[in-house]
Parts: structure tokens; C-alpha cells; sequence
């Protein structure tokens, strides 16, 4: 059962559903399994998300208009939902922004 | 378009003398500037140092498109205008702040709203397109019309104290509707008016995507594609992101496209194209 | 200095809406703003941009310090400046620029140079100095005149297609001497008129130091006290680095300076405080 | 004796001096002794400077107005010429800038 320090990153005004709190450092808890980024969307919305949830996630996924970065990379390219969290990943959701 | 320019002039070359001894550029880079024309949709916080410094360093022919008039809160920004040319046209107001500073440059000012009946038409007489624009259905309208005019998007967004770049459908990278098959729900969408910027980040943003029109404009590869670049202006940090490749199952650019002409995109994003409701809402 | 400025007039409310929705800067940011005074050094490459945004923003006064007349080769990155105003001062064409798109700065035009005899007085007039002139003597006497002065130096540079950012003298951080404690010898020194540059490299990085001003005035702390930003234009790329502090044994801000006032620096550099006499030995 | 696998890296004219190439993946001889900056400096002037070295070096050291950054922070905070260079360190050398 390894633990999981993993820096998570909201950034484009995602941060304003955390408190404005724009950058977090958590450990998940052990279990024997592991971690996941489906996962990591059940406990962020369960520990983390201050207010109005379906403006973060929607069904088992976030909501069109926040891209997922996992360590500097699109999540697309690291399995998205299947990928398997690593100790001290760093993950980043940005809402795009449409001002100009 | 304006007959093929072959040579520099006198004026040119003193005009120019600082970019020339660029090896990057050079005589080259500067004949293919001059030979380009560019299309900014939007002359706002974005637009206008963008077409500012396309303007300076030479580019053939600049399209200035934006539907909207000078108003007093766009100018804390949107610094091609001044208070003088309040409530003219956006797009004759830069048109003539450009030709003040590069009187080579033809401008031609678009007064009116990029729809789906006269994109393909305007993007079609512009090898580059910009987008600056600041709502979702414009956006995704840019986007498939530069999709189906197989031309790259240089596209910025900036809000708050935040920004964020990319190079859409260039060199197999790609299109916004790549990273974004379904449009998001109107209620997450925050504009300037609605959420405030700190008028000199659109400034940076701005000023990097003429950067990278620059470069691909001059035959340099842009740092850009498949590349997302995300600004954070408080803590003056950027961020390079690598995105996704094109998507085969992309609806617009995929293999087997769904979208091969271009749509009602207010009715597809289901929210109009234009912050204005938002805002006299609000007041 | 105009007296304090206590309150916002409707119009101000309007033209700053946009920056005052923002929870970072809001109404006492935006009145430390415009009782804000700043000294820009050279209406160039980085000055034009920067004070653009500047007056864009609302700072209470400018200085637009220039000893040059406008020239077309400055057209390409000089973006104030127009064809008109070929030969008229720099610092009086962008003040004509400024005022026409925020006549509630104050702008006040300096057509003269920064000297060992002028410097401490001028800098005594403004809280804020900016760096943006291109020779070394000129940056060594603007340090020391900001260290004996106490204030913060917002310095940045562009060339070719890089530039380099930092705020010196701030919070703990060195000073240009800490980092450079003997001048390059002349022959290592390239300038924009020897090396070229394009001209929205110094744009974007005239507007990042705009954005560190803007963030100290309203009471943000800078990103680049003892950092140095980097920017590789051609990659597209920035890195932050991390300086050392304040060096104990610094000839002007160390525990025992030894530079107590302003020197000669066109003879501590062994170089004149101008770009023209290499410009004419190329010609 | 370590095998020393370093990037070098040249900015703001630098590069100029090498060929106009930016960035230099070498890998360093083995020695006995651990390699300081100042034998680096020694090694890059025999072999990787292509012309005037006096624009590079001066004494032992780097000339006035060259910066140097190993591993993104300013090398006086890790020891200037005396810093040990380690497996895969990132050295930085970058003329200061004095355009605008
Ligand atoms: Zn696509
Ligand atoms: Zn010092």
C-alpha cells in the first residue's frame, strides 16, 4: 500500500471552486489499489470542492472546458480516466479561458 | 490581394534595418512578410497589440474585423483606440492608429460580425487567421472555418491576470475542437466583463501571438503547435502544456468529419455570440 | 507632484471597470495606481509598450525620459511613434501618443539625457524607475542612482529574438552591481542598431515589466525580486531563474559601499552612454 | 570514476561562440576527482569553443557580463567555481542582454 503526495493545480478560474486556493498538496490515503484519475475525481469532489460540484465534474468525468494535464502533459495522452497516479505526479485542471 | 511585392525599397530597408540583420529573418523573412496577409478577428485587448506589432514589422495586408465601437472601459486595453475615436468603429479606429505608425501596411477594416455566411469568404482572401475574439460560439466557428480552409489558428485568451496560447491545426497538431468536442455549459463561461482582466495581460498575450504569426508568416516554425502555453500573471510564471495529437474521431478535422460546412454556432454552444446580453444583464 | 487623488469620478469608474472587478487590484488598488509616479528611461523598443500600459492602466504620472529624436528605423518596435512625428523628440511624440489615449495621466516629456548631474533629482520625483535604454553606462548609473535613492528597478532588455527581465534592488534581492560588479569590456557589448532585434521581442517584454509596475504599485508582490526571466523567442520559451541575494561586499548596496554618489560611468565602462558612435562606425 | 552526462547551454549571444548552437548534450571524461566548474570551463574552451575565447573566459572564470545558472539558480548560490558537478546537471551560460 503505497501512499500518494501528489500536487494538485487549478488554474483559469477553476481555483475559484476551491476557495481561490490555486495550488494543493495532499496526501490520499493508502488503499490496496492503485490510485487512479477516476478516483482522484470522487475524492476531489468529496474533500476538496467547496461549492457548486457540476461546475467541476460532470457524470465520472470534468466538465467540457477544463483541459487535464497530468505532470505538464495533456491527460489524453497518459489514458485520461485509466491513467495510474504516481507518487509526486503533479496534476493540473485549467478552465479555458474566452476573454480578450 | 496586391500584386506580389519582389523587392524592398530604400525606405524599406531603413524602415526595417533592425529586423533584416536577423539571420532568422532576413531579406527572405522580410519579402515573405510583406507578401502576407493576416485577418485578426477582434480588435480588442488581444488585437490590438497583435495587429500593432504585425503592422510594425511589415506584414502585407492586415483584415481587421470586429462588429463593436470604442467604449470608454475598453481602453485601460485595448490600446489602438483613444478617447477621441469613442464610439467610432473598432475596426476603423486600429485601421487608422496602424496606418499612423506603417502607412505600407494596407488595412482593411471589416465593420461587422464573423457568422457563418461570411467566414469562409473573408478567411478564404487571408492566408492567416487570429482569433481574439472573447465568446464560445465565435470560437468554435473560427476554428471549423479555419479547419475547413486548411489554415492555422493563432489563437489567445486572456481573463483576470491569466492567460493562455496555442496554434491550432497546424503540423498535425490540433484543432480547438480536439481539446474540445463539446462546447461548455453557458452558466462556466466567464468574459472581461464579467470577470475582469488586467488590460496589460491581454497585452502579453497579444504580443506572443504576433510572435508566432511572425515566425510561421516568415517560414520559422511556431514554438505553438501542439502546445498549449498557460500564463499566470500574479505569479509570473508559464507554463508550456504538450497537447493531444489530432483526433481521428475530431467531428470537424477527424477522418471521417461530421462538420464539412459551417453551422449555427449559437444555437450549437446554445448562448449568443457576443458578451453584450451577459453585460446588460448585469447592469 | 499633483496632490492625492482620493476618489474615482464616474468617468474613472467606467474606464477602469474592467481592472476594478479584479479582487487583486480593485478601487484602493486602482487609487495607488493613479498616485502612483514613474520614471521610464527611453522611449524605445521597451519603453513605447510599457508606458503604453502603464497610462493604459492609469498611473497617476509619467515620466518619458528620451534624449533621441524618432527615426524610421525605430517604427519597427517603437509602436508610439508614427510617421508623423519623424525627427520630434521621443519623449514629446510619445507623450502625444499617451495623452491621446489617457489624457488623465500626467505625462511628463524629458527630452534629455540621464546623467551623473540630473539622475538623483529626477528619480527623487518618482517612486518607480523603469530601465529600458540600451547602453551599459546607463545601466550601472541607473542602479546606483535607484540604490542611493531606495527604490526599485523594473530593468529588462531585448535582443535578436531573447530577452531578459528582472526587479532589482527589491526586498532582499541584488542589485545590477551584485549580479555584474565589473562592466563587460566594450567589445563583448552587442546593441539592437549591431545585432538587430525584432520588435515585438521587446514588446513583450515592455509589457511584463509593465505587469511587475503595475503589481508592486497596487501593493502585489513582484514575481522577479531576485529572478531573472529569460525569454527565448524563437523556442517560445521562458525560464525563471533563481539569483542570488543582496551580496554583503556589493560596492553600492553592500554593508560598506564604496560608491556613495554617482560616478563618471562612461569612464568606469569604458564606453560612451549611447548606441549612435558604433551605429555611425557601421555606416 | 562517474561517467558525466551534462547539458550546456548558451543564450543571449553566447551561442555565438559555438557555432550559433544553443544547446550541447556532452558527456564529460571520466577522472578520479569528481569535475568542478572550473575544470568544466577549462574543458569547453579546448573543446567546445569555436572562436575568440576571450569572449568567453577570463583567468579562470567566465568573462564579465556572462551569467551563470546551473540547474535554473544563479551558480554564486551553489559555489561558483568550486561547485562538483553531478550526473545529468544542467549548466547555463547566458550573455547579459543590453538592447531595447
Ligand atoms: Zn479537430
Ligand atoms: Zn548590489
Amino acid at each position: 500500500m503505497a501512499s500518494y503526495a501528489v500536487g494538485l493545480v487549478f488554474r483559469g478560474g477553476a481555483e475559484l471552486l476551491f476557495d481561490g486556493v490555486k495550488d494543493h498538496h495532499v496526501t490520499l490515503p493508502s488503499q490496496s489499489e492503485p490510485w487512479d484519475m477516476k478516483q482522484l475525481l470522487v475524492w476531489i469532489r468529496g474533500n476538496l470542492l467547496k461549492e457548486r460540484p457540476e461546475l467541476f465534474v460532470q457524470g465520472d468525468s470534468v466538465r467540457p472546458g477544463i483541459l487535464v494535464l497530468i505532470n505538464d502533459a495533456d491527460w489524453e495522452l497518459m489514458g485520461e480516466l485509466e491513467y495510474q497516479l504516481q507518487d509526486q505526479d503533479n496534476v493540473v485542471f485549467i478552465s479555458t479561458l474566452h476573454g480578450g | 490581394l496586391s500584386p506580389l511585392k519582389n523587392t524592398l525599397t530604400n525606405d524599406d530597408i531603413l524602415r526595417y534595418s533592425r529586423q533584416l540583420l536577423l539571420p532568422e529573418l532576413g531579406v527572405k523573412g522580410q519579402m515573405s512578410l510583406s507578401n502576407t496577409s493576416v485577418l485578426v478577428v477582434g480588435c480588442g485587448g488581444l488585437g490590438c497589440p497583435l495587429a500593432q506589432y504585425l503592422a510594425a514589422a511589415g506584414i502585407g495586408r492586415l483584415g481587421l474585423l470586429d462588429y463593436d465601437e470604442v467604449e470608454l472601459s475598453n481602453l485601460h486595453r485595448q490600446v489602438l483606440h483613444t478617447e477621441k475615436t469613442r464610439g467610432l468603429p473598432k475596426a476603423l479606429s486600429a485601421a487608422h492608429a496602424l496606418s499612423r505608425l506603417n502607412s505600407r501596411v494596407e488595412c482593411v477594416p471589416y465593420h461587422l460580425k464573423l457568422s457563418s455566411a461570411n467566414a469562409l469568404y473573408l478567411i478564404g482572401q487571408y492566408p492567416f487567421m487570429l482569433y481574439c475574439s472573447d465568446n464560445v460560439p465565435t470560437r468554435y466557428l473560427v476554428n471549423d472555418a479555419c479547419v475547413l480552409s486548411g489554415k492555422p489558428l493563432v489563437s489567445a485568451s486572456a481573463l483576470r491576470m491569466e492567460g493562455q496560447l496555442t496554434v491550432y491545426n497546424h503540423r498535425g497538431g490540433p484543432c480547438y475542437r480536439c481539446l474540445h468536442p463539446i462546447p461548455p455549459q453557458p452558466d462556466t463561461v466567464t468574459n472581461c466583463s464579467d470577470g475582469g482582466v488586467l488590460g496589460v495581460v491581454p497585452g502579453i498575450m497579444g504580443c506572443l501571438q504576433a510572435l508566432e504569426v511572425l515566425k510561421i508568416a516568415s517560414g520559422q516554425p511556431s514554438s505553438f503547435g501542439q502546445q498549449l502555453l498557460i500564463f499566470d500573471g500574479q505569479e509570473g510564471r508559464f507554463r508550456a502544456i504538450k497537447l493531444r495529437a489530432r483526433r481521428a474521431e475530431c467531428d470537424v478535422c477527424g477522418e471521417t468529419p461530421a462538420v464539412t460546412e459551417l453551422l449555427d454556432y449559437e444555437a450549437f454552444c446554445g448562448m449568443a455570440a457576443t458578451d453584450k446580453c451577459r453585460r446588460l444583464n448585469l447592469l
